[in-house]
């Protein structure tokens, strides 16, 4: 359906409900939809699971959600890391939940949500901790793990530029895990640079089609 | 038009033509969907969107936004529809590969797609990719997986086949496109709703519901219980 | 390893052994690997098994392939076309198997050789006559069935444009298969309407990396 | 330097430094290869590829040839690598999203990844990512995919670890990353083929293979059976 342009953060957030799986994009710092985050934490949505790469940076953006305690649990592939003490702090004091997968897993298990996929087997994390209780079987002579789908019901994702139909287009590495997540959420929002008119991005380069963007916000500053 | 819309008896209009079918499912096509239609009749219906529906026309070869059949100048090899037909592109189009489209496709992206068929049953099963004569050569495209991809999948077809017999049917005798996958049938005589509650008669054109139910070999119920003669029917 | 830039279509199919899977990019003419296909006539591989949405059109490409008798098998979505009398006569001469496969189910099984996905269920084909003999489970309520992967030996595609390195870019539906083929073949090679310098290709929009494409040649005239 | 080359015992030079570890790792990559060097150790390899060597970095998070570190001056928020360090873009780079870049890990198409370690058996099996201790974070990140994925994994360690235990092991003691995933290890001390026929050691640096032989709680063949003493060696 149309996509809808919104004025700000705040619009572009709005009825995220408690409980909600909420998928953000961004490795790093890179292709974090920071606005959007910002605008989560002033919108209230609590008991959220969070899927994303990393377990927050610093005290912003993801980190600064996890720290008002509104995120129950978090899966992600990489949480340590030498500025997630946000992060650090909560999963030590038992107050969150994680589930690691590897990173690969993660983002196969989301196109899978979003290709319509049930389930698939997966080489990685065979003998692993992280393929334990996990179903597993020998195809052609090689042993696979059954990996299923995680889908989202809302997507933040950052990228470079929409149309106002809602085609992105993304900037080097920010691109990770936007696309992906643009697949396999209900809905999906996207923060981006600038809108431009509809006709203004080459059909060729176009890398979510609209058809996956319900929601668009210019944030921050066009390149 | 939806399903809690009582019955409606067309007697003044119907059997109606291929363009007149497209358009019925045209005027049910919400503003701003993204939508397949189909090789052959269903690509009718893109004539009867309205100025400014905003429908969105995908299409399986890697498409979003594909714009009409191109005139003879504008003729691109490189630029065609499913049937291989050349087309054009819209302003906001994309192009994809063959995973991507067809993941959009399987994941329930597409609001809406129209199939023709040869046989449609109460209960939705689809069956329109062969016919499961000795020596056929069979050939599927992508019509499994718009049958059970697509939000919503709308059926054009004629109502009865040359030789008389229905083609929304209690269980279909041709091999299976799709289990349980079609919601809408247009025909030329009546519009049904199909699926886990049976068919629903939405619209005749024609032909009374009666005379249409004794046609049929399929337990139908007209919609909302109730029927409506339109203003100025005979 | 480095991409092999080819004098010509001969140079380009070279080596192709008897019995080989061959993956054919393409939909209709649109993305046909015309010239490769004529030089694999040329090349005489045979005993072929052919992956490829259509089974040839008319006398040329892939249809004078067939004529050749080079083609064992022929895996394809839709055979039968106005123009496809040549695999017609064969089939109904009982001269060439078939497997027909749903065009989504096709194009997923190629990407899952190439992402080295073991098997996947999908929901596509569940309870027609091109699911049975497969396993079929249930998965939160839905009914899938379990496909393979399908790997090439060879993928023979066409692309817009190269640059030296390999990197390609598509034009328009011409793109189609050509991306997922590329992924999923032990040798890939792609005829071009014209090879630019490395660097001529804007990163961002290269469709298909380097790392997939081992042989390039320039056919036909630049667009 | 492939296995069937016969063991040479360097006692003139080693343990060898970081730097001299990448300079052999740099040396047994192929002229044109497509390699993923991970965070950390790893990614001091590039600094000892020669000029032309064709080879094509790779970086998980979505990026075929890297180029560098980025300078000062050329910070981009945009372009990190795995370690999220900023870097800069070679021509003839290639971007794509994060499924495709695991696709293309997992599928096989990267020719050599080199990677850190806890522990390697005899076997291959390797042990990078969890120290299994209590309250420690675990974090994966992309090393399963990578292990499993690539064509060659060659792991750069020391063979010792500060505590004196040894890291080439008969079984790993620490969370596994993969089972029988590294083809090599190139240590300060030794370099070894590790897989199915267990561990073989392809060149010693300053010590000799009995005494390595005796540090090690691990079954060790000399490469092709033979042992080799460079000229010049003491």
């Amino acid at each position: 359906m149309t996509v809808q342009v919104c004025a700000d953060a705040d619009e572009a957030v709005a009825g995220i409900r408690d409980g909600s799986t909420v998928l953000v994009g961004g490795f790093g710092m890179a292709g974090m939809p920071v606005e959007l985050i910002d605008a989560l934490i002033r919108q209230g949505a609590s008991e959220l699971t969070v899927v994303s790469n990393n377990a927050g940076n610093g005290d912003t953006g993801l980190a600064a959600l996890l720290a008002k305690g509104r995120v129950r649990r978090i899966v992600c592939s990489f949480p340590r890391q030498s500025d997630s003490w946000v992060f650090d702090q909560l999963y030590r004091e038992g107050r969150i939940e994680l589930e690691v997968v590897p990173q690969g897993t993660l983002a196969e298990r989301m196109r899978a949500a979003g290709a319509g996929i049930g389930a698939f087997f997966s080489p990685t994390g065979v003998g692993t901790p992280l393929a334990e209780g996990k179903e597993t079987r020998e195809i052609r002579g090689r042993t696979y793990v059954l990996e299923y789908p995680i889908k989202g019901d809302v997507a933040l994702i950052g990228a470079h530029r929409a149309d106002r139909m809602g085609n992105l287009v993304y900037r080097k590495t920010a691109r990770n895990f936007g696309p992906v997540m643009a697949t396999a959420a209900n809905t999906v929002v996207a923060q981006v640079r600038e809108i431009v008119e509809v006709g203004a991005i080459d059909p060729e380069v176009v890398v979510t089609p609209s058809i996956y963007v319900d929601r668009v916000v210019q944030t921050g500053v066009p390149a | 038009m939806n399903a809690s819309t009582s019955l409606v008896e067309n007697l003044d209009r119907g059997p109606l033509s291929k363009d007149e079918m497209a358009a019925l499912v045209a005027r049910d096509i919400p503003h701003g969907s993204y939508v397949n239609l189909g090789i052959g009749q269903p690509t009718l219906v893109a004539d009867h969107l309205p100025e400014g529906s905003g429908v969105v026309l995908h299409t399986e070869n890697g498409m979003l936004n594909m714009g009409p059949a191109a005139a003879p100048g504008q003729v691109d090899p490189d630029l065609t529809n499913a049937g291989k037909i050349p087309v054009t592109e819209l302003p906001g189009a994309a192009y994809f590969h063959h995973a991507d489209s067809f993941a959009m496709m399987r994941g329930g992206h597409l609001d809406i797609c129209v199939l023709g068929a040869f046989q449609v049953s109460a209960a939705g099963d689809l069956a329109n990719w062969h016919t499961g004569a000795r020596g056929a050569i069979p050939a599927v495209g992508g019509a499994m997986d718009l049958a059970i991809g697509a939000k919503k999948v709308f059926v054009m077809m004629t109502l009865f086949a040359k030789d008389g017999s229905p083609k929304l049917v209690r269980e279909c005798s041709y091999p299976l496109t799709g289990l349980g996958c079609v919601d809408r049938v247009y025909t030329d005589l009546a519009t049904f709703c199909v699926g886990p509650e049976g068919a629903t008669v939405l619209e005749t054109f024609g032909i009374p519901y009666d005379v249409l139910a004794a046609r049929l070999d399929v337990p139908l119920t007209p919609a909302n219980g109730a029927r409506i003669l339109p203003p100025g029917s005979s």
